[in-house]
């Protein structure tokens, strides 16, 4: 029992517990309920975070619950790259949960909503802090089956339409994952994530469980050509469930490739089959064509959702190119597009919320009437082009200089590349916001974004500008680390 | 409508037919027959005897409750018997040191077999009635395993 | 000789089933197949079996043919 | 000539085979329902006279306690086909009782005639 | 001497014969119906344990010993089994007590589902081939009895059908087992397994055409792939509770009847010899695919869960022909795993069809709001069905894919998520359309009182304990599994 009363063991199980609570005492009132909710993901992040002077300084917390589905069994473990993927994880949601209580005031079923919600943070927890690929897997699953329901939570018919693709889409990436793992089990007798990995033995079943993962994170991460549920699902959602499923739960997929890459398959046998270049090949059209079909969308959210799409492929980039430096800038990658495309898709959810204008035609002038918002917008918008000193310029800073080692000069053109039509699809957005008109006859409404919705968009604004500012810079640091502990055993 | 000869040959008939069935019954440890034979020699003369008298004024059939039973005591009875060697802390339907098993060729032998195969005949006769006047009047379903 | 009786024997019991699945006179049909059961249990008694010869007298010949005898009674004598 | 000699002293294994066939054959293919369950008796019969057969064979005495017989066939096989006579009356009269109820819905005890009325009633 | 293994039929016997007695009152009889369940659960929990602590359990009727003598055999298997057997039955007795009647004659339906669960139990204890044969006929003469005790014309037609073919492969098994009794003179399985290592390489064609016989008389009663055809109808049209017990115990009951004289009584070196591991992988993959089609196309939702059931046997029969150590527990947890799932689908079903009064799963939209427990449980059941992790279905699916992978057959783990994603098509737009969507509820309807949830919420939570704790049960399964394969 005194497993369980760790804070690590708390952070992954208290959400689950929580969505019962939930769906208990929601019955009773409705600020027990929102308070539990904000509370899950706050609670979660500040026990993560006392282990965070523990893990920078090297030390490794595991825990193990062999007896909980044998063969495989559960197990945690802390190390750089969970720490980071946990924090990230679990603040972003907590700001989320603080915006939708405000943003969810007018949608309806808030009762399923809730549970819910703290259901897929249970899963997105375990999968970031899971210790072996069934843990991982099992987490995995209980955050995409629960995340349906918050993609269809408007039950519109296109709603019900993308979640049914979203669905479909799950399934066949839950059963590639499970058909991988057990061929790497079958392989070695351990599905665990070893520093330096185990598998060196190429082969059929290799090839094909690799083809398993890529398939199964892709499906999750939005990877060209199996993104195709993402531009649908993530518009149709409410939009604090865009913020978290752009901004969190895609990166499930890309953490899981990494770990796969590096924890499980040797670098070697990567290099060796050559599934460095399959992964660069991905990853160079992911880039291109998400941000390509991007500036072609008008309704804002889709064109976060194919942003999101190009903004994975740097990801995929910084691992398929199987160098220290550009994991790093893969790894800080993660944290900088989750706080970006979160702070997008929250603004985006306040114009709409207040003013209901999805097309980015109609935001002529918004930017004077909701000011702050706007900033918030432009800031994230800006980092997301690469403007320094903002995050989004770290990473692909790093990333940058991780492919000149390689001599991938491709590689830098097409980051570049890549900010410009970045720049193509935000700029006008923002100059529009800022200097364009109103439609003819449109009276100007003065309304600002509630405080429990701008102030979650201001932090997520401050972590922006301020994170690469400050010296010591956390994330950096951690991703630092974590490159390094993943490339130790080269 | 009633039929003399029917009705005469019957009477003469259906005791001879019991009587035979009996013995069939009661001899099973001894010679050919026991509880299946005997029992639906048994239930077949009570059958002719209810299609023989099902138009005379009196009653002409064997109540279902009686055939019930008759059916459900009888798998009973042999149960409870079977029952007995664990009570006596041998093992189930054993057949020693319960009942005396008196010397084999004559009729009170063979332990607890008689019982049993009264048990068996009782079951089977009450079945072959059950079955045969559900066939013809409920036309129903029922449970025809002995 | 005894061997005849039983050749002749297993040839009425063909016979029998044959006429069983040929008749369309269901009732013909349940009577010849009383004749075949009572045939058959003369057989086990050949063979040395006489106490399944006695109940298949008993419940083959006898109950089954009731029943069937009553099943026909309920619906229809002759096939369509 | 090798062959009759086979066949005569397997008479009674080919016998019931032979019962058997036409027993299944009434079964499977015979459209009167209560046909089917006179082949499926047909069918059971020759088992039961294939198994009592084998037990001529190897036996020889019936199992009754009789002086100065010592060792006795198994009675195990007996009692199967026993059973097994109990069994098929059983059968016989839970398939007959579902026959009358299928004529009082149908009216008829063709099997092709009421997958005719189903089907018409589902199409 | 252990008294667990007959006790545990003979009280349901008992049981069986007293309550007919007691239709007149209708209370009484319920309440005896229901000790004869728990008592002989009882026994069959406590004799569970004691094989898996002491090892197999013989027990020998009137002291007579084998081979004259009746032989019960509880081995790792047998007390799985019946394990099997008696924790599934408890919840669904308890709905046939409490539930809205579904036929005219409560008693003599007590009675039959009592016969069925002795029958069933006989068939997997029994240690020779005469009890097993006469269990497997009770089981089926009860089995068609509580399809037709519903009355109406369809569930008279397909139990009719059911018998006819039941009959079929009755004869077969009958004749297969005299043919094994023609080969060794002995119907006690130890024995006859014995004799046929010495005989069987005399007697080369009696054995196949044993062999064959018993493949087909137990194909068309365990519903394996081409011989299945009546089961969806049969299935589809009994009543609830009788739909629970057959597609979550009478077919695998004689499964395991199947694999017990296939693999232990037959042998496994005769097994592997002959060319029956291919014909078993093939009809099961045939199973999957075909059953998980067919369940797609149906509109009724008890005849989807029937199709459904004929493609989960075909997984229990993908292990048997993998024949791996893990590919045979995968099919043994299966037999378990599916028995919980697949009786919580049905009487979950059944509830559905009770309150809403229609059967058409085009119906069901919305209705999830409207009775929301009740298509939880559903919910519960499918995701176990589809083998999401952390829900039975899963854990089989596992063990039955590593299996595959044990013994090279890359093939059959991938039709293991073919087949998945088969049962996500037909499952997931249920659940989705009942709880999703703007179309408003066509039919009227509400969860039932709570003594009618109860069954549901049992099993429903079982599903989910087994899906996180197979290790329960596991070291069972291992034994059994080891049992099968020496």
């Amino acid at each position: 029992m005194d497993r369980f009363l760790n804070p690590m063991a708390l952070a992954v199980f208290l959400p689950l517990l929580l969505a019962v609570a939930i769906y208990i005492l929601e019955q009773r009132s409705w600020r027990i309920r929102n308070g539990l909710a904000v509370a899950s993901a706050g609670i979660s992040f500040i026990l993560l975070a006392t282990y965070l002077g523990d893990v920078r300084s090297g030390a490794v917390i595991v825990l193990e619950l062999p007896n909980v589905l044998p063969p495989l069994g559960l197990s945690f473990r802390l190390d750089y790259l969970s720490m980071l993927g946990g924090l990230v994880v679990t603040g972003v949601w907590f700001l989320v949960s603080v915006y939708a209580t405000e943003y969810m005031i007018k949608e309806h079923a808030k009762k399923r909503f809730y549970p819910f919600l703290v259901l897929t943070l249970a899963g997105a927890v375990g999968v970031m802090l899971s210790a072996d690929l069934f843990t991982f897997f099992l987490f995995f699953e209980l955050m995409s089956l629960s995340a349906y329901v918050l993609v269809v939570h408007e039950e519109s018919p296109e709603a019900m339409r993308a979640g049914y693709k979203y669905l479909i889409m799950t399934i066949i990436g839950g059963l590639a994952l499970f058909f991988s793992i057990i061929a790497v089990y079958e392989m070695s007798g351990s599905v665990a994530f070893v520093p330096g990995g185990y598998l060196t033995q190429g082969g059929l079943l290799a090839n094909l469980a690799f083809i398993g993962f890529l398939v199964g994170f892709g499906i999750k991460a939005g990877i060209v050509p199996f993104h195709v549920w993402l531009p649908e699902a993530h518009p149709v959602a409410p939009s604090p469930a865009s913020a978290l499923l752009s901004g969190v739960m895609l990166k499930t997929g890309v953490i899981g490739l990494i770990r796969v890459t590096h924890q499980v398959f040797t670098i070697d046998l990567v290099r060796n089959s050559n599934w460095n270049t399959v992964m660069l090949v991905f990853a160079s059209v992911t880039i291109v064509l998400g941000s390509a079909v991007a500036i072609t969308e008008d309704d804002i959210k889709r064109r976060l959702a194919y942003s999101s799409i190009g903004q994975m492929g740097y990801i995929l980039l910084g691992i398929g190119l199987l160098q220290e430096r550009a994991m790093v800038g893969a790894i800080f990658h993660i944290f900088a597009h989750a706080v970006m495309k979160s702070a997008l898709f929250l603004t985006a959810g306040a114009v709409i919320y207040r003013k209901g204008k999805r097309s980015v035609k109609d935001w002529g002038g918004i930017g004077r009437e909701m000011f702050p918002t706007m900033v918030v917008f432009t800031i994230a918008a800006l980092s997301m082009i690469g403007i320094p000193p903002l995050i989004g310029f770290v990473s692909k800073w790093e990333l940058s200089l991780g492919a000149l080692d390689n001599r991938g000069y491709a590689f830098v053109g097409l980051l570049l590349l890549s900010s410009l039509m970045n720049f193509v699809y935000y700029f006008p957005i923002i100059q529009n916001a800022f200097f364009g008109n109103r439609k003819h006859g449109e009276k100007a409404l003065n309304i600002e974004a509630a405080p429990a919705m701008l102030v979650p968009m201001i932090v997520l604004a401050c972590f922006i500008v301020f994170t690469a500012l400050v010296p010591g810079n956390f994330a950096l640091d951690l991703a630092r680390k974590a490159a390094a502990q993943l490339f130790l055993y080269k | 409508m009633t039929d003399m000869v029917l009705e005469t040959v019957a009477r003469i008939i259906i005791p001879f037919i019991q009587l035979f069935g009996a013995y069939v019954l009661m001899h099973g440890h001894l010679t050919p027959g026991g509880g299946f034979s005997g029992g639906t020699i048994i239930g077949a003369s009570l059958i002719l005897y209810s299609m023989v008298f099902r138009f005379s004024p009196r009653k002409h059939r064997i109540e279902h409750d009686t055939s019930l039973l008759f059916e459900a005591g009888g798998a009973i009875l042999y149960i409870l018997m079977g029952l007995l060697g664990i009570l006596f802390s041998k093992s189930f339907l054993t057949n020693r040191g319960i009942f005396p098993l008196g010397v084999p060729g004559e009729l009170i032998s063979g332990g607890m077999i008689v019982v049993i195969t009264l048990g068996i005949g009782m079951k089977v006769a009450g079945t072959v009635i059950t079955l045969f006047q559900e066939l013809l009047e409920g036309g129903g379903e029922h449970h025809g395993h002995n | 000789m005894l061997a005849l009786i039983n050749l002749l024997l297993l040839l009425f019991l063909i016979t029998c089933a044959i006429i069983v699945a040929r008749t369309r006179d269901l009732l013909s049909a349940v009577i010849v197949f009383g004749a075949y059961s009572m045939g058959m249990a003369i057989i086990w008694q050949q063979l040395h079996s006489p106490d399944i010869a006695i109940t298949e007298a008993a419940i083959g010949a006898g109950a089954t043919s009731l029943l069937f005898l009553a099943a026909i009674s309920r619906t229809r004598r002759y096939e369509e | 000539m090798a062959i009759i000699e086979k066949l005569s002293t397997n008479l009674y294994y080919l016998v019931a085979i032979i019962l058997f066939i036409i027993g299944f054959h009434t079964m499977l293919t015979h459209n009167n329902l209560i046909k089917k369950i006179m082949g499926m008796n047909i069918m059971d019969t020759s088992l039961f006279l294939f198994f009592v057969s084998i037990g001529y064979r190897r036996g020889g005495i019936a199992p009754i306690i009789k002086e100065g017989i010592v060792e006795y066939v198994n009675p195990v096989p007996s009692a199967l086909i026993l059973t097994g006579i109990v069994i098929s009356l059983s059968f016989t009269a839970f398939a007959l009782g579902l026959v009358i109820l299928l004529y009082k819905h149908y009216g008829t005890l063709d099997a092709d005639k009421i997958i005719a009325m189903r089907s018409r009633e589902i199409g | 001497m252990v008294h667990a293994p007959v006790l545990i039929v003979v009280t349901l016997l008992l049981a069986a014969f007293i309550v007919p007695l007691l239709y007149r009152k209708l209370p009484v009889a319920q309440v005896v119906f229901l000790l004869g369940i728990v008592i002989s659960s009882i026994f069959s929990i406590r004799m569970a344990f004691l094989v898996l602590r002491e090892g197999t359990l013989t027990y020998y009727l009137g002291g007579w010993l084998p081979p004259y003598g009746i032989e019960v055999v509880a081995d790792a298997f047998g007390a799985y089994a019946s394990l099997v057997l008696a924790l599934i039955s408890l919840p669904i007795s308890y709905f046939v007590v409490f539930a809205p009647k579904e036929v005219n004659t409560p008693a003599r339906y007590m009675a039959l589902i009592l016969l069925l669960m002795a029958a069933m139990q006989g068939m997997v204890l029994a240690g020779d081939l005469f009890n097993l044969f006469v269990f497997i006929e009770i089981c089926s003469l009860s089995a068609i009895a509580i399809i037709a005790v519903k009355g109406t014309r369809d569930s008279i037609e397909a139990s009719f059908r059911y018998l006819v073919l039941s009959a079929l492969g009755s004869g077969g098994i009958l004749f297969a087992i005299a043919l094994i009794f023609m080969i060794t003179g002995h119907l006690n399985m130890g024995y006859v397994r014995e004799s046929l290592a010495v005989t069987a390489s005399l007697y080369p064609l009696n054995i196949l055409t044993a062999l064959a016989f018993i493949f087909v008389g137990f194909s068309v009663k365990a519903a394996i792939f081409p011989l299945h055809v009546w089961l969806p109808e049969a299935h589809s049209n009994a009543p609830t509770a009788s739909s629970a017990l057959l597609s979550g115990l009478v077919v695998k009951a004689y499964l395991v009847a199947f694999i017990r004289i296939m693999y232990m009584v037959i042998g496994t070196e005769l097994f592997v010899a002959l060319p029956l591991r291919p014909i078993l992988l093939i009809l099961a993959a045939c199973a999957m695919l075909v059953g998980s089609t067919f369940a797609i196309v149906q509109n009724n939702i008890k005849r989807m869960l029937a199709y459904s059931t004929v493609a989960q046997m075909g997984y229990i029969v993908l292990g048997l022909g993998l024949f791996s150590q893990r590919a045979l527990e995968g099919s043994i947890l299966h037999i378990l795993n599916h028995a919980i799932t697949k009786s919580l689908l049905f009487l979950a079903a059944g509830v559905i069809i009770k309150q809403t009064g229609t059967n058409r799963l085009s119906d069901l939209k919305g209705m999830g709001r409207k009775m929301p427990f009740t298509f939880a449980a559903f919910t519960v059941g499918s995701l176990s069905m589809v083998g999401i992790p952390g829900f039975a279905g899963f854990v089989s699916k596992l063990y039955l894919a590593l299996g595959a992978l044990d013994i090279g057959q890359i093939i059959f783990a991938a039709l293991i998520l073919v087949s998945s994603l088969l049962n996500a098509t037909y499952y997931f737009p249920i659940v989705v359309n009942a709880f999703f969507g703007q179309t408003e509820a066509t039919h009227q309807g509400s969860d039932p009182r709570k003594s009618v949830m109860a069954p549901l919420a049992v099993f429903a939570l079982a599903v989910v304990f087994m899906g996180l704790f197979p290790s329960v049960v596991m070291p069972l399964v291992r034994q059994a599994a080891g049992l099968l394969q020496p």
